[in-house]
């Protein structure tokens, strides 16, 4: 007997939820990136819910993998994301001995 | 095996065509390695050419021409509804021009090395780029006889055309005193503008025969049913689609082998150095022309007794005894040879008019040889002259090409060669019996076979119907063709190689180095064994091309040898040697004057003019066109642009008027309005501008939040 | 909605969310920002546990190896490199927080709302077996994922260029 | 007959079926098999401890001439005992403004990853703990929580030591998983299967001999990952006292004690499953599958055995060359193996043919990499000291 897909959805639902509170909320520039990574996660969630639950059941070809393919590709990017922000990060905190967002403001004139 | 290497007959014009754009990339400025890479391109040509020529000649009977061969398909364009693949093949027509093309190639890439004075001092400044051509043509050619349709043969038709370009006005910078004769770079305008002509002829020819069969290749085209097509429809009352398309493909091979009226380029190509003259203006691009029309022959036959086979045999008939007779007349070494070349092509079409097809294109072998080799004799004769006259004047310091009035061509200038270089005189000797058709040399068995075609027509009517008149009237031609050809060709040599030194460069011309001098030797023995090959008793070529060769049902005719012709022809070949021993050999003449020139008077000066023929065209065509231009530009200028002058003040006032009253008040106004209202708008909202990403992160998430909302109210 | 008889699996899937949501929420709240590395490190293993439980063990595995063993530690790594920021008296989060809570939680409502109206298909069928050699092969295979694969890699690529130049000491 | 040739597996029957006799319902026998041979496994690798320590000191001290531990009866074999009792009656410590829960979180989460690695490590045909179908894989990412137990317990206890080490820890530990996950692909494309069962069956020729590069690679990685001497920088007792343990004291010290062994142990298995033939020995396995967990076990000593030997041979690497040892010679190498293995399973199916060609490669690439290290070398004595330091850090 299956969990079914709503429960996956939901969960996946909140987690994103979680992580938009963060990364909304959160002061610090490596929170902001905690609660990005978060969301991307429920993300995941979603595409192997679906997969396994629709995609498997109602694939012609015997190996139906886009779920999963697409999966790999957003942990991929996600990697990218946070090794990046990382990188800025700590680059703005050698400049400006800070990483709390609203001191990093340039852009307003 | 044999499956094998015919697959890999796209790589043969592959080769040079790498060593062409290796050279002209890359090793440029290394002389000696762009030799050397030039000569491996073609050299892996030559060996895989021969290896499919003896293949093919081992299995000929499934590789005849015209519908059978070995197919290699490339690729094939969508057009409309019909599929035009392109491709190459492999028939014993291709595998003839093999054991020509390729090999002469190689040999004459050899002798370029020296001519182009490798080594030495003066050697050319543009030597690399020289081989570069020289490659890429050989890729045009081979291309040319490789390919198995219309389309890929009309490229690299093209592609030879542009080298020939290229090569005639190789020396664009070289100049002569005398305005009126013609320099490299116009020579090489010439060349391409009037093959031009018969390229644009034929291509309206290629592309009836598309409309009409709706296929370009070759074993499509020459099918039974298609030519029967061709042969039963009409464009026009009394004018089958395949008479008229074989009469607009002639027109290419007119052009390409500078038949009457289109000969005039080819003289005036021997501006370009001496083995393009050997290579494009003797051996293989001029009969590239004979190979098509012999390719496309069963076109030509299709309509029994049509009138494109009178056409053909008329030009090439009149055009080979009109060439020789100018050639009498000229003194430069190299128009001579060009003229006789004119004549000799003259030769393969009229047999073709004739129907004798394998014995055209056996004389296109053979002739190829010699001719070449003849050339080749004559670029060495040249070359020595040269030396010795820089040697007489200015020692081996002098590069250029042009030095005052002295023309090393000129063969008033020469006389006596013959004990300075030996080589090269034995070899032109040998080159000129094979021409004059002396037995045994090759001349004299594929002449004698044409001859002999022309002779049986005429006795019970050609095949394909051509009438015993016109039959007649070939051999008429040919053979006084012949007999003229024996005299120039003696004059030549009795001018150049006999009597004593003319002057101070010819005597001390000296002998060539061994890298011309060796495929001269080479040649000469093709020259003079090859005819073996094809003697009426034991006729390869005829096996070859011939036997097996349905060509709309019936078998090509095969002209058995008539001792009649045959002596015939020696007998007057030898008459014309007499007689320019007679003339120019029993007493050597010491000043530079022909002595024809007394007794014939008026004609003379008409055939050293060329029958006046630039003049004419000059006359008749250039400058009406360039009048006629003329005339246009005046009316564009006037007329058209007067027109077009007034709509446009007409718009500037138009303009002027709307600017005042419409644009300054009403558009300027809205677009100060907007803007004057964006500033305002923008001085409010940059309150919002707090530049906190999160701030605006937060604005679109409750923006997304409320849409949903609203989305699930909706819903 | 129907309630399914309870089995196994639905209740480690209520201990597997339990772990995620709770390690969610501890990110999000924990002042402390070395702990709430470690709340995510807790919420990634949680979400693993989902990939397990849907028979997608080759990707819980990369989830635990590329999230955990790469993505987390960076960022702790990061949070060492700016430790200094988490003295006393140091606020977590900004004045829009209660804003964002509001959103958050109307967005999630929204959500519920429409996943629990739509009548969701519930699958029976069973994964082919030897999903991670099927997987394999279709990432390489020029007819499915070879492209996609190709790009992932020139990203991260690029990204690994970038990030060290970015961080690098000038 | 039977029950010798196939024993453990009738073993495994036998129990289940006594335990079935007692009226048991399925899913509590399931239960209590799984839980005994989960049992079984912990136990093994706490045992590890028991064995290796004084295996460990013996070595050692015969190595460097000395006769090591001999009080403890006899030999001094019950030396790891009488270590484990000392422990447990040492004081517990826990720092002040050291952060009480990581502190105590850390020692606990460390032996976790070592232990679970155990669960599919193969001990003889069908005697594994859960033969998955990605084993190799669950090692790898199971392995990388190991190095966020050490951050933990280095952050928690409140000490630049300890911090110290803890950015080491990231620092190598991250550095050398890359190699080394480059070389189990190099070995997963022979075996063409993840699962270690799989991977031992189609190692008809240990790949240690087809492939002695990938399996020396392996075998640094293997060492640094389970921080072993001479590339234990996260603990150089030398430099920074035992870096993020200097804090701990006791019991918790006991676990990352027990930790380091039980983590060594496991490499030695995986180094034994994934190069030497796992629980295969020339067809031993066949005629006497009782033994296969003997073979295993005796292998792993072998390879500790290798590890000791390394300890007491070589000096301490400087932090900065091991890193860059890591990044800048390992990593290549083992790329040029996979690349060499891609091409060689492209080449041919033949399994002894692939070998011939993997270890031809292999030689060529030995011969090639030794020619470039010295011409490096050379460049580097020209190179002035100081700008060899940078050279190196760079």
């Amino acid at each position: 007997m299956q969990v079914p897909l709503s429960w996956y959805l939901i969960v996946a639902a909140a987690l994103f939820c979680i992580g938009l509170y963060g990364a909304l909320s959160r002061r610090n520039a490596i929170g902001v990136l905690m609660g990005v990574e978060l969301m991307l996660n429920s993300v995941n969630i979603n595409l192997l819910a679906f997969w396994r639950h629709i995609e498997v059941a109602t694939a012609s070809t015997p190996a139906a993998l886009s779920g999963q393919v697409f999966a790999i590709i957003v942990i991929t990017v996600a990697a990218a994301e946070a090794a990046v922000g990382l990188a800025l990060i700590i680059a703005v905190y050698r400049n400006r001995r800070t990483v709390a967002i609203e001191d990093v403001d340039m852009m307003k004139l | 095996m044999s499956e094998f290497f015919f697959n890999l007959v796209w790589l043969l014009p592959l080769f040079p065509l790498a060593a062409f754009a290796i050279i002209v990339l890359w090793t440029n400025r290394n002389r000696l390695l762009s030799t050397w890479i030039a000569w491996i391109g073609i050299g892996l040509a030559w060996i895989l050419g021969w290896i499919i020529l003896f293949l093919s000649w081992a299995n000929f009977e499934e590789l005849t021409p015209p519908v059978h061969g070995h197919p290699v398909p490339l690729y094939s364009i969508p057009t409309g509804s019909l599929q035009l693949t392109l491709g190459f093949q492999v028939d014993t027509l291709t595998a003839l021009m093999l054991l020509m093309v390729p090999f002469v190639c190689l040999m004459i890439f050899i002798y370029s090395k020296g001519y182009m004075n490798y080594g030495t001092e003066n050697v050319d400044p543009r030597y690399s780029r020289f081989f570069a051509y020289i490659s890429l043509f050989a890729c045009g050619m081979l291309g040319l006889v490789v390919s198995d349709n219309f389309v890929t043969l009309l490229v690299f038709w093209e592609i030879m055309g542009l080298c020939s370009y290229l090569l005639i006005g190789f020396w664009f910078d070289k100049s002569y005193p005398d305005p009126k004769r013609i320099t490299p770079k116009e020579a090489g305008l010439k060349a391409f503008l009037t093959t031009r002509i018969g390229d644009v002829i034929m291509l309206a020819g290629i592309l009836l025969l598309y409309s009409q069969t709706g296929t370009l290749t070759f074993t499509q085209v020459f099918s039974e049913e298609t030519l029967h097509h061709l042969a039963t429809t009409y464009a026009f009352p009394g004018m089958p689609w395949a008479t008229l398309i074989a009469l607009l493909i002639f027109g290419g091979a007119v052009g390409k082998s500078s038949q009457f009226p289109l000969h005039v380029w080819l003289p005036d190509a021997m501006e370009g150095p001496t083995p393009v003259s050997a290579l494009i203006h003797a051996a293989t691009m001029v009969s590239a022309g004979v190979y098509l029309v012999a390719r496309s022959f069963p076109i030509f036959v299709a309509v029994p007794g049509g009138l494109q086979l009178s056409v053909v045999a008329f030009i090439g008939a009149f055009t080979a005894l009109f060439a020789s007779t100018i050639a009498v007349a000229q003194n430069d070494i190299k128009r001579v040879l060009a003229y006789s070349t004119i004549s000799q092509l003259g030769y393969m079409i009229a047999a073709l008019g004739v129907g004798a097809y394998v014995a055209a294109v056996f004389h296109l072998i053979t002739h190829a040889f010699f001719k070449a080799l003849l050339f080749m004799g004559s670029g060495s004769v040249i070359h020595g002259v040269e030396h010795g006259h820089h040697h007489v004047h200015h020692g081996h310091s002098d590069t250029d090409h042009s030095d005052g009035d002295f023309d090393p061509n000129d063969m008033m200038n020469m006389g006596g060669l013959l004990k300075r270089m030996p080589r090269t005189g034995w070899t032109f000797i040998i080159g000129a019996l094979a021409l004059t058709g002396i037995f045994p040399w090759a001349g004299f068995w594929s002449k004698d076979e044409i001859l002999a075609e022309a002779w049986h027509g005429f006795q019970h009517g050609g095949e394909f119907g051509v009438t015993m008149g016109w039959a007649f009237f070939v051999w008429l031609f040919l053979t006084l063709a012949a007999f003229l050809t024996a005299f120039y060709t003696g004059r030549q040599i009795f001018l150049t190689f006999a009597g004593q030194p003319r002057t101070e460069a010819a005597k001390h011309a000296p002998e060539s180095v061994p890298s011309m001098t060796w495929p001269l030797i080479i040649l000469a023995l093709f020259a003079t064994f090859l005819g073996l090959f094809g003697t009426p008793w034991a006729n390869q070529f005829f096996t070859l091309i011939g036997e097996k060769a349905e060509v709309v049902g019936e078998h090509l005719p095969h002209g058995e040898f008539n001792l009649l012709i045959a002596g015939v022809s020696t007998a007057v070949a030898l008459a014309g040697w007499f007689l320019g021993w007679l003339i120019y050999g029993r007493k050597p003449l010491t000043e530079p004057v022909d002595p024809l020139e007394k007794p014939l008077g008026p004609v003379y000066t008409l055939l050293k003019n060329k029958y006046y023929f630039d003049e004419i065209y000059q006359k008749f065509i250039i400058n009406p066109t360039i009048s006629l231009g003329r005339v246009c530009a005046t009316f564009d200028r006037r007329v058209v642009d007067g027109i077009v002058n007034a709509v446009g003040t007409f718009g500037r006032w138009l303009s002027s008027w709307l600017r005042k009253a419409i644009d300054n008040p009403i558009v300027d106004g809205a677009v100060n309005g907007v803007g004057w209202i964006t500033a305002q708008a923008g001085e409010f909202m940059r309150a919002t501008q707090t530049g906190n990403v999160q701030n605006y992160i937060l604005v679109a998430a409750v923006t997304v939040v409320l849409l949903l909302f609203l989305f699930l109210i909706r819903a | 909605m129907s309630i399914p008889q309870v089995t196994v699996s639905h209740v480690v899937f209520v201990i597997l969310s339990a772990i995620a949501l709770i390690g969610a929420l501890g990110v999000v709240t924990t002042r402390n920002l070395f702990r709430a590395a470690l709340f995510l490190v807790l919420s990634f293993i949680g979400v693993a546990g989902f990939y397990i439980l849907l028979e997608a063990e080759f990707l819980a595995m990369v989830q635990i190896l590329v999230y955990v063993g790469a993505i987390a530690i960076l960022i702790i790594f990061a949070i060492m490199l700016s430790q200094r920021l988490m003295a006393p008296g140091y606020k977590a989060s900004n004045e829009q927080w209660l804003w964002a809570l509001v959103a958050a939680v109307a967005l999630f409502a929204a959500l519920a709302f429409i996943l629990l109206n739509v009548g969701w298909p519930t699958a029976e069928a069973s994964v082919p077996q030897g999903t991670v050699a099927e997987l394999g092969k279709a990432l390489v295979d020029p007819d499915q994922y070879l492209l996609v694969f190709e790009v992932a890699s020139v990203l991260l690529l690029a990204a690994l260029v970038g990030a060290v130049v970015i961080a690098r000491e000038r | 007959m039977d029950f010798i040739l196939n024993f453990w597996v009738e073993f495994g029957a036998w129990v289940g079926g006594l335990l079935s006799n007692w009226g048991l319902p399925d899913w509590a026998v399931n239960l209590i098999a799984d839980f005994l041979g989960v049992l079984i496994l912990v136990v093994i690798g706490i045992m590890a401890v028991l064995i290796f320590t004084p295996m460990e000191r013996k070595v050692i001290a015969r190595m460097q001439d000395r006769p090591g531990p001999n009080r403890v009866w006899p030999y001094g074999l019950l030396q790891a005992l009488a270590d484990a009792i000392k422990m447990l009656t040492k004081e517990d410590i826990i720092p002040t403004h050291a952060d009480r829960a990581l502190h105590m979180l850390a020692p606990l989460i460390v032996a976790i990853p070592a232990l679970l690695v155990y669960a599919v490590l193969p001990w003889g045909p069908g005697l594994i703990g859960q033969d998955l179908n990605i084993g190799v894989l669950y090692i790898v990412a199971i392995s990388t929580i190991h190095v966020l137990a050490i951050v933990i317990a280095g952050w928690g206890s409140n000490n630049k030591y300890s911090l110290l080490g803890a950015f080491r820890v990231v620092n190598q530990l991250l550095a050398y998983e890359v190699p080394m996950v480059l070389c189990i692909l190099t070995v997963v494309l022979f075996s063409k299967t993840m699962s270690t069962q799989g991977i031992v069956e189609a190692q008809t020729i240990p790949y240690f001999v087809t492939m002695p590069v990938v399996g020396l690679i392996f075998l640094i990685c293997a060492m640094a990952e389970a921080n072993r001497s001479p590339v234990d920088l996260i603990e150089a007792d030398s430099e920074m006292v035992a870096g993020y343990m200097v804090e701990y004291s006791g019991m918790k010290f006991a676990m990352f004690f027990i930790a380091e062994y039980v983590t060594m142990f496991a490499a030695a298995i995986v180094i034994s499953t994934l190069f030497l033939g796992g629980w295969k020995f020339f067809g031993l396995e066949d005629l006497a599958p009782v033994l296969t967990p003997v073979i295993v076990f005796a292998k792993s000593v072998f390879v500790i055995f290798c590890m000791l030997w390394f300890r007491a041979t070589f000096p301490r690497i400087r932090f900065d060359q091991l890193v860059g040892f890591a990044w800048k010679f390992l990593v290549p190498l083992a790329l040029v193996n996979l690349m060499l293995g891609a091409l060689v399973v492209k080449l041919t199916e033949n399994i002894w043919g692939q070998a011939g060609l993997m270890l031809l490669g292999n030689v060529i690439v030995i011969v090639v990499t030794f020619f470039i290290l010295n011409r490096a070398a050379r460049r580097m004595k020209e190179a002035p000291a100081l700008k060899r330091i940078v050279a190196v850090e760079r």
